[in-house]
């Protein structure tokens, strides 16, 4: 547990086609690197859960590798609209995709119900909703102690979870700080756990007790890429590229300059470029 | 101060509604800039919470995303976003909720999901985040809005949100505990809910404003209180507060590698 | 809220006989200056809630305060029984007091529910244990996916709960660190939240950002009592003292013994003699 | 090595049962000794968690709570106690639960709770902690217990904890999908349970010790293996290790104030 890998690897040892896949990362800390190097191998038919799908799902929703979503905000954090998302499910194009849309309230427990072990989360949310008239998987529970009915979903267990996070030590173990997002939640909810870093140190002397580690053993397989969030950013270590999120707007808008964006900063790249791009940030 | 746009005399209203008691759960665009114009001027020790994770942050410059470094850097914790939502806001720790919408009606429930059939959207919006549960736990909601027919409407295509649902007692008969909307700030206006109805009426215009331009910019027929008010003006301190503000953020968001 | 005040103070504004109360700290930080204020106020007919009552509770129901107690083990940690509480169990002695018991698990997810704002806690729990045979308070859900029954307990949510910290700061804040515990769940679970802590520093700059902290807009109260966990311990100021924890042993297994150390250690004493009690620890 | 006592065999076959590819859940006393010794001789990367929130900790005395200062400082991460018992114990993550008992039947159910009836007890004793869901979710539960007839008995008073309940397929029928008791290490005697009847069966005496020595000292009619062992004796090594942790333990723990 908690090899270190090269990313290509990591990602063709762990992933399959068909595979339910989490790719986490609260603003901070979102593995694009890892999202790329899936592109590259073009696996495809992935049921892809995620909070905020965000340009990294954006682009694997474009290149048609996904059947399903589970999400619950798909937007261009403060751009706009995701719009290879909007086109699959207002167009089918590349391909027709299944959504299961949560709230954030939801996504959040339901990762937290996968992490602890349960079937499924419990919690007080979409009183006068519609998104259960249109989620099946949004049922309730009645509280025996009040009578109170409280919303219940399935918990998240995905087959991989790709995060990025600043380091690990040379054992294995993996630090994530600052916006911790659901990250922890997300990889102990997995049945693989595939983490990218900024670099490897030692050992993690020094660090105060109380921060987010996971332990090698909860880590399947570690693969360094500096930049490897990029255009996300790695607290301490580069600042997020604002400008990047606002022009992916326009490349995703018109289904050419997407492909042809896709083909030359990803199909035809490697996570080496990463390093490259967050230079200056 | 006279030379003010609509937006900012929307974001500076709902500035004003903030105290320095308050514990608010910002929502990215207008609410940010007023919470934390609120913050810069006379609500000092106003706590706010992005749904990051980002507890009492005060950030120099907006952030674009909801999770931009500065909250974190700024804040006085950072936790993982389950406890947010677990501890925090369900918890009933949040005393204004700020929402947007892309449609809102009259009893202000809100749609950011889809326009059209929900399995056969028109438009597909970006979904709801954090909006259902913010809408139920926060003690009361805030919603800002620029005022457009198509945005202000008779029916709403999805419930993102509850408001007051087909308005009067019906929150309390969803055994929901908190106000809901309590305050509507639009570019035009100053809406509060009718005490029994529920129904958003007009309380204050803005400078400027008629009752014809906030009717020919909505889509249900407005009711105006009987003491309808003026709203002030900006004041000099307001105004330059919230443009040195965008400034920053101007600067600083342009600031990314792909500029 | 936060404000500072003397500990005789913050007790008597906030806690009245009658009402449920939690002490907690998980071993580290529990708040045993606060406890004997409570003693020395005959604060009375408490509901005490705590995981591990330990010596803390067991000098209160030895004084006679307790009328019910829900707590999950009943222990002198590392030495052995709570005597004042087994005689209050098996005797009636100084008066009978109620017990409604729990897992460890139980207790942490009831105030992780309390903090949660909910009415109940869901786990898988208790599986074939009799504890649920004779605590009413457990009882079941089926999850509406997989149809596991699973066990639910309801919420705590105390009228007080006092824990003790490193520091605060000039606002109000709490920072907890090192073996936290249930601590943070339990303040937020109260309805009030009183906290004793070793310093007051001017402000939390420098601080890592995903430390426990308790914003001061959650704290009702604070009060500054070097030393306030001995013979427990507060990490980065002193260490347990682990020799009291035995000598305690003694102390409480006779009614006579206890007397004169209660009316020697606390209720002649001040908060003011803990600074003295951790001197060479 | 042949000068050791009956309770350092325990701890030492104990700690032989451990390897470096296991998460134990670690209880105080002899579990914490057992635990720690395999991690100084033949297991250095075995995992320790305490129920404190101590993850992969490396204490260089023996905690004499559970949550003593040092399990922190040489932890890998030290959570909070709500999060280890769900996202580390009932998420499944833990190898090995070791159990002590006061007293315990021959399907290793545990009593740690009361002797005589619950609610007029003979004797309150400290009750389950967190044992009866350690008893569930880790993946096996490893026993140790000194023998004596009044803990080693034919039916328990109560139920703290589980193991292979009336014995047979008792645990899959109550819907638990991990193993239970797969391990009993007392003072005299490795005893493992039937693979059919679940029934605890001696497969190993410690040196010295006669069939009549467990029989005497054990509350049910035992059974032995057919082929019935003889426990190696502690090794220098084990012994030296485990005698300096005791000593440094020792040391230690006195050096409180009130010593």
């Amino acid at each position: 547990m908690g090899k270190v890998i090269p990313l290509d690897q990591a990602v063709r040892e762990n992933l399959k086609s068909g595979d339910t896949v989490a790719f986490e990362g609260f603003t901070h800390l979102i593995p694009h690197a890892a999202g790329h190097e899936v592109i590259r191998q073009g696996i495809s038919d992935l049921t892809l859960v995620r909070m905020t799908p965000d340009i990294i799902y954006d682009q694997m929703i474009g290149m048609g590798l996904a059947k399903k979503v589970i999400f619950s905000y798909a937007g261009n954090p403060g751009v706009g609209l995701l719009r290879r998302m909007r086109d699959a499910i207002e167009n089918g194009y590349p391909r027709t995709i299944e959504t299961i849309e949560h709230s954030h309230a939801a996504m959040a427990n339901a990762y937290e119900a996968g992490a602890a072990g349960l079937p499924c989360a419990i919690f007080r949310g979409y009183k006068g909703a519609d998104l259960p008239k249109v989620n099946p998987d949004i049922k309730s529970v009645i509280c025996p102690f009040t009578g109170e009915e409280l919303a219940a979903i399935p918990a998240h267990r995905p087959d991989v979870t790709f995060i990025h996070a600043q380091k690990a030590n040379e054992k294995g173990d993996v630090l994530i700080e600052g916006i911790v997002g659901v990250q922890k939640e997300a990889a102990l909810a997995a049945k693989r756990v595939v983490v990218t870093v900024e670099e490897i140190v030692p050992d993690f002397k020094g660090l105060h007790p109380n921060l987010t580690v996971l332990p090698h053993w909860t880590v399947t397989a570690i693969s360094v890429v500096k930049g490897g969030a990029h255009p996300s950013y790695t607290h301490g270590y580069y600042a997020r590229d604002n400008a990047a999120y606002l022009e992916w707007d326009k490349v995703s808008a018109d289904r050419d300059l997407f492909d042809q964006w896709m083909k030359d900063n990803v199909l035809s790249a490697t996570p080496e470029v990463f390093a490259e791009r967050i230079k200056g940030l | 101060m006279t030379d003010f746009t609509p937006t900012e005399m929307m974001t500076i209203a709902a500035s004003r509604a903030l105290t320095s008691k308050d514990v608010c759960f910002v929502g990215i665009g207008a609410p940010s800039a007023a919470c934390n114009v609120a913050r810069l001027t006379h609500a000092p020790d106003i706590t706010l919470i992005y749904e990051s994770g980002t507890i009492g942050t005060a950030p120099d410059v907006l952030p674009l995303s909801i999770g931009d470094g500065e909250l974190c850097e700024t804040a006085v914790s950072t936790v993982a976003v389950p406890e947010m939502f677990r501890y925090w806001l369900q918890g009933g720790r949040i005393s204004i909720g700020f929402l947007g919408a892309a449609q809102i009606d009259k009893f202000g429930n809100i749609n950011t999901t889809v326009i059209g059939d929900y399995h056969k959207p028109k438009v597909r919006l970006p979904g709801g985040g954090g909006a259902p549960e913010i809408a139920s736990s926060c003690g009361e909601i805030y919603i800002t809005l620029k005022q457009a027919t198509r945005s202000m409407v008779e029916k709403i295509d999805f419930f993102t949100s509850f408001g007051h649902g087909e308005g009067g007692d019906h929150r309390e008969r969803l055994g929901i505990t908190t106000k809901g909307p309590t305050l509507l700030i639009t570019d035009l206006a100053i809406w509060k809910p009718d005490p029994v109805t529920k129904e958003f009426t007009v309380v204050s215009l803005h400078a400027g404003v008629t009752r014809e331009m906030v009717q020919e910019t909505c889509g249900w027929t407005v009711k105006f209180a009987d003491d309808l008010e003026e709203t002030p003006v900006p004041t000099t301190e307001e105004l330059t507060t919230l443009r040195d503000l965008n400034e920053r953020t101007k600067i600083a968001h342009a600031g990314g590698k792909a500029a």
